[in-house]
């Protein structure tokens, strides 16, 4: 007889703007699941997918069905911070576990640390961090940093300036979704700064990159992003004018280990694409369910044996080495990356070197986990 | 003489309401008719039906001897059917010059057809507000502008359903004078009016319609001289 | 109303009593609450734009700062429902006397567009709220007993219930009657002596204010409230959903809510391409049924009563 | 007789075009007064002032002593001044009865009842009746105004004036699209208002102005250019070359 | 704030306003003539975008990819028209808006199902990629200037044909009064399927021309969309005078706001305050605008019928 299949409910971002990097988190998620072979501890996967339309509400209803109605054993998926907020509730009260594949907010990773709550991506802060360090260690002094007026901009701009020690040219919030900067560059350019770091999501994100180029400062300022502002859709769709840009990641493509190789390979030959980091944290979210699945030989009604499964991440990482924090957020090293092209002539992110060895956010101390 | 429109058992209705059961009605090529009746009979009925406007249930209209039935209205203007229809309907976002160029053609190449100078030597007023909006007429003006407006298409068939409605009596005077000066031109004119007197002195032949039916047809002089039918069909 | 039409109501309501006793989980109670909330947000708009005649874009205004009422005084320590719900309430209807004694001096299009400019106004103004989480939005600990998903959902049917029939008594009152009439024929009612701006203004609070107590609901059952609780793409939906149901039909901001909820979320288990559903389902429903559902439905019956009385 | 309606000085310009121009216009109570002139001569536009729907931009309109230049139109219509329109303006969706209960409300000042459904108000529906039957259409109470042949419209729209129990009604070409006979009731109906009303009449058709009225003013381009009784005016060779022409010398 | 900065921001509004004419253009065209509330239009808008994308990078010509943008989506815009468009003309505008969302969300899902999820590339042509230096030391980028030139080429053309020609006088007379302009012998059905192609071609050329400095992802159409609502709205609807304005006022309030207004509130409150309420109060600047516009000129600036 058939086992009972483990259930597991995905909520992301599938239609709208956003969709793109839900789309390719889901597209991970399932290609390890089917390395996996479609089973994890002996017992077939269920996926239920579900669209949050990048809005908090949807998610909400969501999630409540997943919990309530199919009563899923983990939940996963969800790509931005506001909508984590608004699903955690439920979730945490179901005692559900929850892994995290990209949302990272400092609420969840602070004092609001829960047993639930797993992050097998980063901190929100940590890219912009290891981007702020690498700013400084550079010697650039004279930095013009901007980010849209919303929490995970305010805390990128934070976790920058976090180890960039130098001087602020000015710092600007921009509006959310805002598509045209062409206002902010002329300030930059008025500015004179000597670098400029800034942190914005999706679409907005290509946009400043095209129009930053457009207006001739690519050339004469660095223009430097966290790693989700210049991964690979961001580059598909901007196109050359990205080549030179530097960016921060937890992740590379040509980071040399088992997982990374099965990853990177089994990505493109099935997808016909090179995957961005939302398709590898979505890809290891997938192995570190199954790792824990394996490690209670398939029983989950221990929810404290579930857990001690998880936090001993015991999975074999895309990036490497891995390892839980007491919050439940990863300690792992960061690396800088350079968007280059590659023999054929495509445009990709290479590996330039580690920025933070074993870094651990900034919140973690706050975390009682109770 | 040919006949320019040819009505045969022209029937119409309005959803499930029939309103025209079998009108005839025939107008010669420079013939002035007049069609009568009370309110509610079925005379814009009627028009609205040759224009194209509500399709006809039954029986047939020739223009020129070609069918009219089942073409769309504005094949039917472009034959050279005009009209100045019940309640003026102006064009209120255009100005009154634009009304009166904008549709103005002569496609039956008139010698001397109407221009825009001649519709304002007929009526002064227009000429005084030329760049008025349509809507900001009063409601003499805009049944001066509908009836400029028809003149400017240079029709083959003119017709004009109350076209005096809502004039001062020294203007109703001068549309009437246009008319027999039409007329005298050589030009074909259906018209619906409630002055009988000045239609008889207007027009050749009239049609009386009752509930939708001709009850009546006849020359101006048989009208005149028959008062009854004044009261029994017109009820003056 | 008619017996059959008794009968109808009767037998819905009473199914809607059952709900809790009979749902398999606490999925189907919850989604049961949002229908309830979304047909009473409906029926808002639909007095206001159905009746009233004037097409609010901005109505999720009221959704979303009835819901912030709630968690901010919440958030701040006053839990009381008493307190918060009464207070939700006023200040909505002391926000729709704001925005609509502005709005009202326009007509058509530019009412649509300045109510929606107030709404877009007051949602970039929670975003700047930092303290209370911004666009991130904010998660509220409902007092004990509204905790419990069965007491809400009463709660919410009750509160429903009452709403609907103050509207239905409202639609054939005096006043009911002024505020149609105005929107059949605007410059006759004025020139009948009636002050059309007070009517309309009157109209427009009632609708803010059952809009904000339905966000009051839909912030406790969610235990959460953000900023798109009033975006203009939430307005959008209210508007959707009541031209769905029938605009100025009574039951027709309720079964647009109903079934445009349940249009989404089932094409939404089905496919990730669920939107082009619900479009052809709109675009469908506009060309065949122009009346709305509500309108479907009645001409359906009209249909089937012809016929009987045919055999 | 005193001056019901008092006009001073009023002017009203559209742009370059002065509509109305230092106009002056008593209607005495009782007298069922006609105003003729040219079209375009500024009729509708003085009648839309008297209602109140446009502003002059100065002068003075006094109603029984009371000056009403600034007061807003439903004030107006509170004080007794009642109008119809040149164009029908009915509530074409609902029935006779209906269109008239909702003036007959509109008197009734209680509009802001929010509770008691209107059907059950009796008085409301007994007067709306009682003025159907009034302007002639008793029988077609049930009818839906849009379906109402056009001279039954016209018939509804003084009903609807009515309504407010006005002491002063305004109507603006109430014989217009009319056939001899619709004209002829018409003319009946406003004969027998005038037995207990004040009635400023604007119209084209001279038969029915001169049958009806019992002082008759000119208007040409904004301005009086004559007042009096019907006979003076017929003779008036100033309003024969600007408006009768031959048609009521004959 | 130096002399080149406030020039580059003027050109900045400037270059906002008229790439939001274009948009609001058609709408105006359709909404205000043809008295038809259409929602879609930010899909064609959307539509051109992705074909200039996928023309550009098959062929590696801008030019032919917006060329062949306008064709298309003139096409489809009129093949829209002709089959279910056209049933809307006589609905009231609550139907009109329903209907034309529903469309915005099947043709989102059908170019999601061609194109996928992802934006797709599309970049300025070579020769427009950089900036220009206008005078010396005073750059600009080429392609806006660009922009703002085929802005004001298009506002000029459309001046012309809606108020000097009898074509836009047939349309204008159609949209108050369809009955009684084909009676005057008006093919109203071809004319206003034609309209709507030159709607649809305009949301072309906004398409291809923003494609470039935006992204061309789905769901592009309906944010732009509501801000040309706001810009007809402000302007009057029905008139390309009122379109213009509207668009240039919009743009520059706008861009001031971005501009100045952090600058203003630093020195009135202080850094970090200025910080904190500047966005919020940059991004409702353009709905106080309009509010404050439609509490003073209820029709908007320049209505083109009252
Ligand atoms: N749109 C309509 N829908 C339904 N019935 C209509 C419509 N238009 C007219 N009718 C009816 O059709 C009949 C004939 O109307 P029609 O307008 O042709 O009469 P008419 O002779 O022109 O009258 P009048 O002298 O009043 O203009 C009338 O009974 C009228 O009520
Ligand atoms: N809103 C307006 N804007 C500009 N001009 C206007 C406006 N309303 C009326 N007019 C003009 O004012 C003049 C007077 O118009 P009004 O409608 O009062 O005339 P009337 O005496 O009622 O004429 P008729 O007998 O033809 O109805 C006309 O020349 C008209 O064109
Ligand atoms: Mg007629
Ligand atoms: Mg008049």
């Amino acid at each position: 007889q058939e086992p009972e299949p483990i259930k597991i409910g995905f909520i992301s971002t599938l239609s709208g703007p956003g969709s793109a990097l839900g789309v390719d988190a889901l597209d991970g998620f399932n290609l390890a699941i089917q390395h996996l072979g479609g089973e994890m501890g002996g017992r077939p996967v269920e996926v239920i997918v579900r669209d949050d339309t990048q809005n908090p509400d949807v998610g909400l209803q969501a999630a409540v069905e997943l919990l309530e109605a199919e009563k899923v054993d983990f939940m996963t998926g969800i790509i931005f911070s506001n909508i984590m907020l608004a699903v955690g509730t439920p979730v945490f009260e179901s005692e559900t576990f929850y892994i995290s594949l990209n949302a990272g907010p400092s609420q969840y990773a602070g004092a609001g640390c829960n047993p639930f709550f797993f992050n097998v991506a980063w901190q929100n802060d940590n890219l912009h961090e290891a981007m702020g360090k690498y700013v400084n260690d550079q010697g650039f002094d004279n930095v013009f940093i901007l980010a849209p007026d919303y929490p995970a901009g305010r805390d990128a701009l934070t976790g920058f300036k976090r180890f960039y020690t130098g001087n602020l040219a000015d710092e600007v919030y921009t509006a959310v979704n805002q598509l045209d900067f062409a206002v902010e560059i002329e300030l930059i350019r008025a500015a004179a700064p000597d670098a400029v770091f800034t942190f914005q999501p999706g679409g907005s994100g290509i946009n400043f990159i095209k129009q930053y180029s457009e207006a001739g400062l690519l050339a004469e300022i660095p223009l430097f992003l966290p790693g989700f502002s210049a991964d690979q859709d961001v580059i598909r769709a901007v196109g050359a004018p990205m080549e030179g840009l530097f960016n921060s990641s937890h992740w590379a493509l040509e980071l040399d280990n088992e997982a990374n190789v099965r990853f990177t390979s089994g990505f493109a030959l099935e997808f016909e694409r090179t995957p961005t980091i939302y398709a590898q944290q979505g890809y290891d979210a997938a192995m570190l369910i199954a790792s824990a699945v394996e490690a209670v030989g398939g029983d989950l009604s221990d929810k404290d044996a579930v857990r001690a499964a998880l936090e001993a991440a015991d999975f074999e990482s895309t990036r490497g080495d891995f390892a839980f924090n007491n919050n439940h957020y990863p300690i792992q090293d960061y690396y800088l990356r350079q968007v280059v092209r590659n023999e054929s002539g495509d445009l990709y992110n290479q590996l330039i070197g580690v920025i933070f060895e074993d870094h651990q956010d900034a919140y973690h101390e706050q975390c009682t986990m109770e | 003489m040919t006949a320019l429109l040819e009505v045969r058992g022209l029937e119409a209705a309005y959803g499930a309401s029939q309103v025209l059961f079998g009108v005839d009605l025939s107008i010669d090529s420079g013939q002035v008719v007049g069609l009568l009746g009370r309110n509610g009979m079925g005379k814009t009925t009627t028009i609205r039906t040759i224009l194209g406007l509500l399709p006809a249930r039954g029986g047939e209209i020739r223009f020129c001897g070609d069918r009219l039935n089942g073409k769309p209205p504005e094949s039917i203007a472009r034959m050279g059917v005009a009209v100045v229809p019940e309640g003026r309907q102006i064009f209120p976002n255009l100005t009154v010059r634009e009304n009166l160029i904008a549709f103005a053609a002569n496609r039956a190449a008139v010698p001397d057809p109407w221009t825009l100078d001649k519709v304002y030597a007929l009526f002064p007023p227009l000429a005084a507000r030329e760049r008025n909006l349509g809507s900001r007429l009063s409601g003499g003006e805009q049944q001066m502008l509908a009836i400029g407006r028809a003149l400017m298409t240079n029709p083959q068939l003119l017709i004009l359903d109350e076209a005096t409605e809502g004039l001062a009596p020294l203007l109703r005077e001068e549309i009437w004078r246009c008319l027999s000066r039409l007329k005298a031109a050589g030009q074909t004119i259906l018209v619906v009016d409630k002055y009988v007197e000045r239609l008889i002195a207007l027009a050749d032949a009239h049609t009386i319609l009752v509930r939708g039916q001709v009850a009546w047809r006849g020359s101006s002089e048989a009208l005149s001289a028959d008062r009854t039918l004044w009261s029994r069909y017109l009820g003056v | 109303m008619t017996r059959a039409q008794m009968l109808i109501l009767g037998v819905i309501t009473l199914g809607l009593i059952l709900v809790p006793v009979l749902a398999a989980n606490n999925f189907t109670i919850k989604l049961f609450s949002r229908l309830l909330i979304f047909a009473l947000a409906a029926s808002s708009l639909n007095l206001v734009l159905g009746y009233g005649g004037m097409v609010s874009f901005g109505h999720a205004a009221y959704f979303g700062v009835g819901g912030y009422v709630v968690g901010i005084l919440t958030v701040s320590g006053i839990a009381s429902p008493f307190i918060t719900w009464t207070l939700a309430v006023l200040l909505c209807a002391l926000l729709a006397a704001l925005i609509g004694a502005i709005s009202l001096r326009t007509r058509g299009v530019y009412f649509i567009m300045i109510t929606l400019a107030f709404a877009q106004m007051l949602f970039f103004v929670f975003v700047s709220l930092r303290q209370y989480g911004g666009a991130d939005g904010l998660p509220i600990r409902p007092p004990d007993p509204l905790r419990d998903g069965r007491t809400l959902y009463y709660i919410i049917l009750v509160t429903l219930g009452i709403c609907l029939f103050l509207l239905w008594r409202i639609k054939e009152s005096r006043f009911g009657r002024a505020v149609q009439a105005i929107k059949e024929n605007e410059s006759r009612m004025m020139a009948l002596g009636y002050p059309v701006f007070r009517y309309q203004l009157v109209c427009f609070i009632i609708g803010g204010a059952l809009a904000g107590l339905a966000g009051v609901l839909n912030a406790n059952l969610n235990a959460f409230i953000s900023p798109n609780a009033l975006a203009w793409s939430q307005s959008g939906q209210f508007m959707m959903m009541v031209i769905l149901g029938g605009v100025g039909r009574f039951w027709g901001g309720a079964l647009g809510a109903v079934v445009f909820i349940l249009l989404e979320t089932w094409l939404g288990s089905l496919t990730i391409h669920w939107q082009l559903g619900v479009g052809a389902a709109l675009l469908i429903i506009v060309l065949f049924a122009p009346g709305g559902l509500v309108g479907l439905v009645s001409s359906a019956n009209a249909w089937l009563i012809k016929r009987r009385a045919a055999a | 007789m005193s001056a019901l309606l008092d006009i001073q000085g009023l002017f009203k310009r559209f742009g370059g075009l002065v509509a109305t121009n230092d106009c002056a216009l008593d209607v005495r109570a009782g007298e069922l007064h006609a105003l003729i002139g040219p079209n375009g001569a500024g009729k509708t536009t003085l009648i839309g002032q008297i209602a109140g729907v446009i502003k002059p931009d100065s002068g003075r309109i006094r109603l029984d002593g009371v000056n009403i230049t600034y007061l807003p139109p439903h004030r107006r219509v509170r004080m007794g001044l009642a109008r119809t329109y040149q164009i029908t303006n009915v509530f074409k969706k609902y029935s006779v009865l209906d269109n008239l209960a909702l003036g007959v409300q509109a008197r009734d000042g209680h509009s802001f009842r929010f509770w008691r459904p209107v059907r059950a108000e009796r008085h409301l529906w007994d007067q709306a009746a009682e003025i159907a039957e009034r302007v002639g259409l008793g029988v077609r109470q049930d009818v839906l105004a849009g379906a109402l042949a056009h001279g039954e419209q016209r018939q509804l729209e003084v009903g609807l004036a009515l309504t407010s129990r006005p002491r002063l009604l305004l109507l603006d070409e109430p014989l217009a699209g009319m056939g001899a006979d619709e004209a002829g009731r018409m003319v009946d109906l406003i004969r027998r208002l005038r037995a207990d009303l004040t009635i400023l009449l604007v119209e084209h058709d001279m038969d029915a102005v001169f049958q009806l009225a019992d002082r008759i003013s000119v208007l040409v381009y904004g301005r009086i250019i004559a007042s009096g009784a019907p006979e003076a005016i017929r003779a008036n060779p100033d309003v024969q070359t600007a408006y009768l022409g031959d048609e009521v010398r004959a | 704030m130096t002399p080149t900065l406030i020039v580059a921001q003027i050109l900045n509004g400037v270059q906002l306003g008229l790439m939001l004419f274009l948009l609001a253009a058609g709408l105006t065209l359709i909404f205000g003539i043809m008295d038809m509330i259409n929602l879609a239009h930010g899909s064609l808008y959307m539509i051109g975008a992705y074909l200039t994308a996928t023309v550009t990078s098959a062929t590696g010509s801008f030019f032919l990819g917006v060329g062949a943008a306008i064709i298309g989506t003139a096409l489809i815009g009129m093949a829209l028209e002709m089959s279910v468009l056209r049933q809307l003309y006589k609905r009231d505008h609550l139907s009109q808006v329903l209907a034309t969302f529903g469309i915005i969300l099947i043709v989102n899902e059908i170019v999601r199902m061609i194109w996928g999820a992802q934006p797709v590339l599309l970049n300025a042509p070579e020769v427009l990629s950089g900036p220009v230096e206008i005078v010396p030391g005073f750059r600009y980028p080429a392609f806006r200037l660009f922009l703002i030139g085929v802005g004001i080429a298009v506002a000029l053309l459309l001046f012309f044909i809606v108020n000097r020609t009898r074509v836009g006088m047939w349309v204008r007379a159609g949209a108050s009064n369809r009955e009684m302009a084909q009676a005057m012998g008006v093919r109203i059905k071809l004319l206003f399927t034609l309209i709507f192609g030159l709607g649809a071609a305009l949301c072309a050329v906004a398409g291809a021309l923003l494609g470039p400095i935006l992204s061309v992802q789905v769901g592009m159409g309906e944010s732009i969309l509501i801000l040309a609502f706001v810009v007809i709205v402000i302007g009057g609807i029905g008139s390309i005078k009122g379109a213009l304005i509207g668009a240039l006022l919009v743009g520059i309030v706008d861009t001031a706001g971005r501009a100045l207004l952090p600058l203003i509130l630093r020195d009135l409150l202080g850094r970090d305050a200025a910080t904190n309420i500047g966005g919020a109060l940059a991004s409702v600047l353009i709905y106080l605008l309009m509010a404050l516009v439609l509490f003073w000129k209820p029709e908007g600036l320049f209505p083109a019928r009252s």
